[in-house]
């Protein structure tokens, strides 16, 4: 009888006579509902788009890296920072939640996602003090074996985070003064490198109750000439940083100290002043050792977040320049790591993520768009996996 | 008839039965979200008007339209984002958004038969809404009063977490229509 | 000393010299921080967005109805209804918020927002069963006296929760099965009808104990052949309600059951097949016993959400149609009450609002726009006050 | 000028007192939401860039502009949505907006004198974000080891609600710049 009533409230509503419904259950079956299941090794595309106009809903959209069709969402929420490492299927975001949306208490956490179906896993509290920032690498680090997570604080004293993801708990908030930005070791799971606005990095040793000290470099850049970008990339015992006078410093954070490996000087020489900008300047190529940039012309003081009218590809071993192609306006760029990389930049203008295929060594470095799909509203990160 | 509706409304028994109140009208179901533009990307609203073409409202489906146009012959009543261009398809949600326990119906022909079928419209809950292919066509649809064809609402009310993400489009049975 | 380091520090970063800094201060004083403070009695226009991309951070933008400059905005949330009555300055929100924005548990509250300077003033929990719909009016009413205020649930079983505005706290939730809106009576703060589903209003008198029982009236509309939208207009002692076939039902509801008081064949003998559509659409101007309806010709089954190409004057004495203009694609509107009132609209095209000044009585019923503003992302709700 | 830096920067040892640490490097300040475009109207971005004009990124701002315009002479280093299109003034937020604690500055010339001035980047908290006029000028401007002069941070963060809604730039003294 419960049947007979919902069906008859049904039909009554929806002007469905019962002799056709019973027709349908012998002509058709209905469809099943449920989910898509993204099918396993995937290389997944991640445009992070931070929704300015809606800062409290920012998110993650995950695409096809070979289509650039849409795979899902993930909710990033309150300026969250979001790591997509290699090594692991998870996905790490920090973020900030309010009890009332857009007003309330904040409350700040460590979320872990599935890169299979990207689901919600779990999430740690954290503390609630970190920098909540347009959407930089270098401020959600994990260690290189994925034990900690590392986040950068800012209240507007600048500290560091350390979740242990074992635990499941924060274990330390240590202080990186006049410092920003994290760059783990590669070998060593409690060592981190910042930079810092002396022209040194810091290199922090974590204990084991979750303290540590800051230990500088020698002076390693200058700030106000040639201020490094905090969005750099690892290439393998290194991490390679771009500046703003059009640089590329290579740095090594793995000893108690940090050292500049080498200082290329990408556009010394080079008509037309030249510089890097947009929000994720660089990318490499691990293998091939190929540093990928997103280049601008006639820059100057101030220039260094415009987006780029070039891509450049800087040989890391030969110091050289060895390609320069057209690029829409790029304000984020990365690069897969496969045999026959592809690049993907964020267009800044129109919002968009274009897939760039590589030419294979040897051919011109011409870059095409071979795809292209919405990013979001203002996506200002992109990371391939 | 009675497998058929079991399936499709169980869940809704269910959730309305964790409520404090259970009444026959609880049946009601339908996706919310309509608005005039059938598009918006990237943030960016496009607006082209559900009644830009011959019909009005009517959604007089054309026959080559893809499950990732609004005038494809199922969405004569939705009132969303399509699913199918969020990472879903037609009926099934993306990869991590939970289906609706809920939902409204509509009856649409379908141009390749000319048969009216009906349609269960369930929304996609728990994630961030998709903002793509904003799509909103009416065609029988009514006031909340008449709960199990009103699309103003948030269908994923019943799930936990409710947010709405897109809106999926199955064929359930035939239909036959007094609209 | 602390004041030394601080402005040394600031001067290292800011590149500024102290001996100017000093010298500024002699020359010029620092502008101070703070609030515009809005003037009293500013008549504001409130375009209500629910904002679907983003659909956890709906907004209300304010905007001077006059010249319709923005004074500010109202965070609305997650499929917030807002209610703007005359009779009172505060500005009632009804609202749900997650935990984790976008996921996470679910909160109900009625927020109580300041009409003369836009801050938050207080909250009321309610139960978690509202209605999460698109901004209509009759989803959030106070009682004529402002004691109570009622909200429309949908679960999607219908019920209506009274929060008690003195106790700051929910009384009731009482069943309006079938039946959806509210409607509250002119002169009983404890009586509302709700319209419902088999073409009858049902009439609900709240028990000092928050309950109530629901009294059907006579069968009023025909839902299938001419739905009556649940956006209607107070006016005086009745409610002014259009329909999908383009008539207006003019209903008292201050009686035991709600009774029809006259019915309008707005469109009848009028050729193109013209009828209301939009989520708003109709208002009325008090004293002057007119109704303005947004009409779309051509109009037919599923065309009610249509936006207009014409605004209509409707008589309500008269019971005749008093002026036809050409309109903006509005799919909300109102009016404001004054001597020369205004008609404002919500471009559903353009995501607009427009003012349009009535022509005084006796001259031709032109409307021009005399200003027009961003109304937000997906507006579809528009009150002036 | 201790009065005047005291003035300005009082709030933020409060702010910062608040918290486990208090470093002189504790004075950064500076409103995040470096975006390209520089307009963003009703949820539709439309990309206007910093460096559409000659002069790049350096905003050589012309003695003409109006405050709701980005290349206004004291937004030089501004990124954000201008609380001038958002209900505010030039340094005064929003009726329902309150002013953050801590703040960035920028050195910007004004071409009516042709002097340089300090700035104080403040933003407006606690609203959902305005969604208007967006600006984006970074001359001096440094990533976050140089926190005072940083722009791609929410400053907004040690004020509770800390969600950001629009920026103010006041005249706080004059400035010389070596950039």
């Amino acid at each position: 009888m419960r049947l007979g009533l919902i069906a008859a409230v049904l039909l009554a509503s929806a002007a469905i006579a019962p002799a056709h419904a019973q027709q349908a259950q012998g002509e058709l079956q209905p469809e099943e509902f449920g989910n898509v299941k993204i099918p396993p090794d995937t290389e997944m595309l991640f445009s992070v788009d931070l929704a300015l106009n809606h800062v409290v809903d920012g998110r993650t959209y995950v695409l096809d890296a070979k289509t650039l069709k849409p795979l899902g969402i993930i909710g990033t929420s309150f300026l969250g920072m979001i790591n997509v490492p290699n090594g692991t299927k998870d996905i790490y975001v920090a973020t900030s939640h309010q009890t009332r949306t857009t007003r309330g208490e904040r409350f700040d956490f460590v979320e872990i996602y599935s890169g299979e179906d990207l689901t919600f896993k779990e999430e740690i509290p954290i503390s609630n003090n970190r920098a909540q920032a347009l959407n930089y690498r270098a401020l959600l680090q994990p260690s290189a074996d994925f034990k900690y997570l590392y986040v950068q604080n800012a209240t507007p004293a600048t500290s560091v985070t350390v979740v242990d993801m074992a635990a499941k708990k924060q274990i330390g908030d240590i202080p990186n003064p006049g410092c920003y930005g994290i760059f783990p070791a590669s070998k060593t799971a409690t060592r981190i490198a910042t930079l810092c606005g002396d022209g040194t990095l810091g290199t922090i040793d974590v204990k084991a109750d979750g303290t540590g000290e800051m230990k500088a470099s020698e002076a390693i850049f200058d700030p106000d000439k040639d201020a490094i970008f905090t969005s750099g990339y690892r290439w393998g015992e290194h991490w390679v940083l771009p500046s703003y006078a059009g640089n590329i410093y290579i740095i090594n954070v793995d000893g108690e100290t940090a050292t500049l490996i080498d200082k290329i000087e990408v556009s010394k020489g080079v008509d037309g002043d030249w510089r890097p900008g947009g929000y994720q300047p660089l990318a490499v190529h691990d293998k091939n050792g190929v540093a990928y940039m997103l280049m601008h012309s006639n820059g100057t003081e101030g220039s260094h977040k415009n987006p780029a009218e070039e891509i450049w590809a800087v040989d890391l071993k030969e110091k050289k320049v060895v390609g320069r192609s057209k690029s829409v306006p790029g304000i984020a760029l990365t690069v897969s790591q496969g045999d026959s990389p592809a690049l993907f930049a964020t267009d800044g203008l129109k919002a968009e993520v274009v897939r760039y295929d590589v030419p294979a060594a040897g051919k011109d470095f011409v870059l095409e768009p071979s795809a292209t799909a919405p990013g979001g509203a203002t996506p200002d990160q992109i990371e391939v996996r | 008839m009675s497998g058929l509706i079991d399936k499709l409304f169980g869940a809704i028994d269910r959730a309305a039965e964790k409520g404090s109140r259970q009444m026959a009208h609880r049946l009601g179901r339908r996706s919310f979200l309509s608005f005039v533009g059938k598009a918006a990307v990237g943030g960016a609203i496009m607006p082209m008007l559900p009644f830009d073409r011959a019909g009005g409202g009517t959604a007089r489906a054309a026959e080559e339209k893809t499950d990732q146009e609004c005038e494809y012959w199922r969405y004569c009543a939705l009132d969303g984002f399509l699913c199918t261009c969020c990472g879903g398809t037609v009926n099934l949600c993306p990869s991590n958004a939970q289906v609706s326990s809920v939902t409204w119906v509509g009856t649409c022909q379908n141009p390749a038969d000319s048969k009216e079928y009906l349609i269960s419209y369930n929304d996609c809950c728990g994630v961030a809404s998709c903002g793509k292919c904003l799509c909103n066509f009416n065609l029988r649809e009514r006031p909340g009063y008449r709960m199990a064809v009103h699309n103003d609402i948030n269908w994923c009310m019943a799930n936990t977490p409710g947010t709405y993400h897109c809106t999926v489009a199955a064929v359930v049975g035939l239909g036959s229509s007094n609209g």
